[in-house]
């Protein structure tokens, strides 16, 4: 693997409201952003789920629908990115999430074997 | 319904009424019913016939969109097997049990012998006074005889093994139903008594919801349902297919009901139409009313059951009470059913579907309700009639449930309830290529 | 269709001609119709009543699968009420709304009085010269009732208020549609004028797509329908459930038209049903046609509506149209129905599942068409009817819509349209256990 | 079923020994059919034909839950079509070239002309002898014709290009299927030399077959099926879909076996009802006991496959059988049709819903066994039948598939069948926010 | 970025049984955990997938569904909140699953823009 | 914790194609992983979505369904089985993927408590 990848890359995750995503990936991709990967996630967190009536029985559901975005990004642009999903992802209700930073060693690109910056 | 041969002349005698009016032709209306009536009234029954098989896939349906989708392919496995086992028992012995003519033990037990026999006269205007043939008899009758089954069917799912499901059918829909059969629609001692079950309040969908109680008590409850004496929702995975279902179930009641009148009569089937159709949605409003009330929403599988119950609720009577008595009677069973679904959870009887509170709390309000609304019949022999097949049913079920438990077991291991009866015990998953969460 | 007695009697004309021509029973022929054939109308016209029943299943599908997974349960919420309210609202008023006997208000308006009554030959070969009996008469009618009001959930759908969608369908059911019936099916002034409609291309179809328009403009679009100016496709979740729905409502409009000859009259029978048939199918052609032109590749949802709209088509003229003229008015409703759609759309008329393209504008293309291809019809007076009822429907539909609107809102809330109206009105989902994206 | 002129009146013939036998009305009996006869007949036919129509809903949800998720619209856009185009086909040539009346090329070939003329009896009494009108007879034959079409759709399912399956279509149902027919049910060579296919275990249900297996072999597999000699299973994505499919085509044979009766005869009707039932019960059964045994799981498909296997294989025979005689058929055929199933997987033959299986297979199975269990109907004979509609069928089948390959090619590009028919071919999705794995 | 939250912070994942999500998550909220994200996943491990047969024809299922947990924590409950999880995950059996700890480098409330620690 | 865990695994992430999810599961296998853990994801990147035209209207659909691979490896072992992850996901096309490694701090194995290595 090159060498000037290591440590140079962060990982950022989002968890946001599923509704939002459209609009942090407008933001994203006008900031550059090439490429981030997206899941499906369930959130238990501030914002509690709620308690129905089913056929006479309550329940609760626990878990919110959320959206977890992930993208690799360059160690520099970190800063200014998370600013733009939390500016993007934020409606200012309970909920609207989390922004996590990682370090990330290494990237490959599975189609050349380019790696590191250069492979996101 | 039924050719519960004694009723089906009275029945018949309004027929009869209306050729002698129609003046002109009475010359030959002495002579018995024309072949032109014979076959509109075979067609007819025919047609009933058709419809009755549906609600086999109403059932289905039903059955499989109110539970949870890892128990899909088992719950349809059982559905499409019961119709057929019921099809081919009842050729062999069921019919003959249930209609067995003359009896042998009292007016309880007869048997007309193993396997179908038109005879000379059986597809001719002689068989049943030119109401139907023989084999439309027997196909008609046959439709209903795995309903019953079916009914226990709902009740058990989702923790039932697959093979001793089965056996408990086969005895049950074999036997049990069609010798409780012979006592009011096989001219035996309830008929005699003047007990009245127009197309099966009791003798269909009482008898099955008491197998189905039996099953439940026996089986107990799905993994983690009462759990720390908590009552845990496990909701339906598709409301879709359940409400087809329904849906199915109510075009198919225009054959269990309309087909009962045992002819093409065209005052008593449309009647019979009127009041089915108004009591199904009665049961509706019934069912809304009582879900909006209680619950604070108003809940789909509530007035999907209602309109059952409305169903089920006419039926004892859907020819011998008036149209506003059909609309009461639905709506009662509407508001019924939601109280006996949340009484039966509270009580720890775990019934998926509702089937009990469906078929058996609203087949004896319907039982009963035709010695309310109907001047003609008996409260009190209603309400014999009920506890007559109650505790025949309950104990028949009782026993057999109990011995194929001791034989081989009655429920799947926990890992297999767990991870799904489809995989389980047919190795197949009813959802390939969806993600599913649980 | 409909005993709009005067019309009843021209057409029964043609099957008395039968009669005399049938030589040897002339005799008792001159005295009416015989038990038999009485027997053979009833049947057919209860066979026409369970097959136009089973259209509700179809609409309940086929508007659910057309819209998003979240909206499901109180769709089909919805379309289980609908029906149950039209039969009860038509046994109280909405029969004798609609067939007053006697008019009141000119030829606009009668009522009979509440509630259902056979009278002494209501069941007799009498009532309707042996066509059918009361009780037949009513349940065949009652189960059109519930059409229009049904045509206009799909439109409103997945972002009205329960409460106020129930509310508006019982007032429409129950008050507008019998009223706007009775101009012509009713005998009244439309009827009289020569206007023709033989299923309800207009009655039927184009009142529901007037109260769907109206509903729609009052609603305003789905969020992000129309966001920015550009048209955003939300995607039907389930198309086997669509498709379902479209052949339910073929079938089903076997009863719709067939069962609107009014008895079993083997020519006219199965004429309707061959011209049906033919609509319905160039219907699909003209759909796949256009949307295989228009859009880059053919899309399934236009061509289920392309046979509904072949059979919306031919509703109004089955009976008096030729073979290749009704494959023509389909082929053609086919092409419309298309078109119809994309520019709804494009006015921003937010229509999920396309019910005022189907129903109002192939509605009215029928009515229409009865003018142009029956040499029988006046093109201007088949306007008049259009242009009457599209008034009339538009503006009652508009104000219940209004009125329910200032008294208690139309739609819910922008969180509960976000995360569906299952959860937000009752408290459920639809595919419990399923992974959902968005 | 189908009125080779010559064979509907031997059918006729008990009908007639029925008013001989009737005495009373004999008088009028003897100058053919009562009107009243002719309507209850015709109504039947037209029951009949919607059943039949049903069917086509049956074999699309059958066909899409037996397939990936990814291809399901495609499926349910050929279905769609396929029906429509079958109607058109044959109401512009199919009928007349089915029903040539005169043949012009030996008894092999006659064209009747193009469209559809009732003539000046044709809705008449006259016409077939009080049966059916021309109207019902071009319907119901009409409703058949798509079926063998849909059964090809279902073994090439998946991989297939749209367009060239419609044209493959096309050409099929208008002309080689009635070509085929016009053999046996047109009065061609076949019904001369004594050959039996009551319903169309041949005529319908191997022809069908055949053209399956030529575009199997034609196509090839699915992309992995057979990768590294090994067979991989690929799940159908919707179990209650297949299975509502299943019970909508057992439905429609209601209507497919009991309307070639031809007519509403109580026996013979009420017989065909039994033995198609019974069938179709020991069908499951036997598929059942057979897939139970060789997997070690019961396998649901297997099943379904049955009950379809007991109603194909007792189609040719359903009116000259026994009824212990159509159990012993049924349950064989489910036999076979499981044996057969995994034979042709072994033979690396791809077909999705396993038509082959079930409508060649037992297409013949079903029409050996009227040589074998009717003691009016000849082996050889049937034999022989069976040979000339397989030589026939196959090589049309494949001479049509090898030109649309020619012109323009059988097969998607592999992405395409990688991502799915759905977005390839319509740019649609089936479970639009639903999760989908693979 | 607040520079007290840098290196504080741990991701814990869990891959557990579907079924034991609800103990868990019981578990991790009486120690005080105030939010977790929970994704579908499939594993494949020891605990082998199985062979079933369709319509005549083999085939086997090699992934197994489980759940993913993940939860961002202070550094100093890691050691606990590992134990809690494994006893409340634990059935005894073959495919009970794993922990993994990593690095967390930053954390943001979307709503409020709070950083590190206070943002969890 | 064990203490000779620390700091010695890596946790592999690849987003690759679905249909290569076979060959990439054997691929591993072969090179002797014994667990992974897959979930489904959408990716957003120079491999475009499509758009459609539904009803006459054209929807674009902006993600790309994707694999998402995680392996949590012994650091030795990371640089072979980056390369066998990288060639048996390769098909050359765009949307090939990527392949992510960064620090896995600990692992536990939940049903014996074995920690480190050991329990991977
Ligand atoms: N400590 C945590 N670790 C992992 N995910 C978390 C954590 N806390 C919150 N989340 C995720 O963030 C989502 C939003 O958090 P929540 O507390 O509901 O609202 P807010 O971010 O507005 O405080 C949760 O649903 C959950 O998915
Ligand atoms: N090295 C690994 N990297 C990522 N996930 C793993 C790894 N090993 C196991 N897993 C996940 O943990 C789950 C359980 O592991 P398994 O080996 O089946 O049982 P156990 O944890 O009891 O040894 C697997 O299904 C997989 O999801
Ligand atoms: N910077 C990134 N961060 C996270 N995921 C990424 C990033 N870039 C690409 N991906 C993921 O990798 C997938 C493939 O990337 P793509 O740019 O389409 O093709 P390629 O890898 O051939 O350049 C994307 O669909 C996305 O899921």
């Amino acid at each position: 693997m090159n060498q000037e990848g290591d440590g140079d890359m962060k990982l950022i995750t989002a968890i946001i409201k599923p509704h939002m995503l459209d609009e942090v990936r407008n933001a994203l991709s006008k900031s550059g952003v090439q490429g981030l990967t997206v899941t499906e996630v369930r959130g238990f967190g501030r914002q509690k789920g709620h308690t129905e009536i089913y056929r006479g029985a309550e329940y609760s559901v626990d878990f919110v629908p959320k959206i977890k975005v992930e993208v690799v990004v360059d160690d520099e642009q970190v800063e200014s990115l998370v600013a733009t999903i939390g500016d993007s992802a934020r409606t200012g209700e309970i909920g609207d999430g989390k922004i996590f930073v990682s370090d990330m060693g290494e990237a490959v690109r599975i189609r050349t074997g380019e790696a590191g910056v250069a492979a996101l | 319904m039924k050719p519960s041969y004694g009723s089906s002349v009275v029945r018949h005698a309004s027929l009869a009424l209306l050729f002698l009016l129609l003046a002109p032709y009475a010359a030959y209306a002495q002579d018995g019913p024309s072949s032109e009536m014979f076959t509109v009234n075979n067609t007819w029954m025919l047609v009933a016939t058709f419809l009755v098989f549906i609600m086999h896939l109403g059932f289905a349906c039903l059955e499989s969109g109110m539970t949870q989708a890892k128990n899909t392919v088992n719950i349809l496995f059982k559905n499409t097997s019961v119709i057929s086992i019921g099809l081919i028992t009842y050729a062999f012995v069921g019919f003959n049990l249930m209609y067995p003519g003359d009896f042998s033990i009292g007016q309880f037990f007869g048997f007309a012998g193993v396997g179908l026999d038109p005879g000379a006269e059986g597809n001719t205007v002689a068989y049943a006074d030119g109401a139907y043939t023989y084999w439309t008899d027997f196909i008609f009758q046959a439709m209903f005889a795995a309903t019953a089954a079916t009914i226990v069917s709902g009740a058990v799912a989702e923790r039932i093994k697959l093979g001793s499901f089965l056996a408990f059918t086969t005895l049950y829909v074999a036997l049990i139903y069609p010798i409780a059969g012979s006592w009011k629609w096989g001219g035996g001692w309830l008929d005699q008594m003047g007990f009245y079950d127009f197309a099966g309040s009791t003798l269909v969908h009482s008898v099955g919801g008491w197998g189905a109680l039996a099953g439940v008590i026996l089986l107990g409850p799905r993994l983690g349902k009462y759990a720390n004496g908590r009552i845990k929702a496990i909701a339906g995975h598709n409301m879709p297919l359940a409400t087809i279902g329904v849906f199915l179930l109510w075009l198919g009641w225009f054959g269990f009901n309309g087909g009962s009148v045992l002819s093409a009569d065209p005052e008593l089937v449309s009647l019979v139409f009127v009041t089915t159709s108004l009591a199904a949605a009665a049961g509706v409003l019934g069912a809304m009313a009582a879900s909006w009330g209680i619950q604070r929403k108003p809940d789909l599988t509530m007035i999907l059951n209602g309109s059952l119950a409305g169903l089920v609720g006419i039926t004892a009577g859907a020819d011998v009470v008036s149209v506003n008595a059909a609309m009461l009677i639905g709506f009662v069973a509407g508001l019924i059913v939601v109280a006996s679904v949340i009484f039966i959870d509270r009580a720890h009887l775990d019934d998926p579907v509702g089937a009990i509170s469906v078929h058996l709390t609203c087949g004896i309000w319907g039982t009963l309700a035709v010695g309310i609304f109907s001047a003609d019949h008996s409260f009190v022999t209603q309400l014999i009639g009920v506890a007559a097949y109650g505790v025949f049913s309950f104990a028949a079920a009782f026993i057999i449930f109990y011995g194929v438990k001791a034989a081989a077991g009655l429920r799947v291991g926990e890992n297999e309830e767990r991870s799904g009866l489809d995989v389980g015990e047919h190795g197949m998953e009813a959802y390939s290529g969806f993600r599913l969460v649980d």
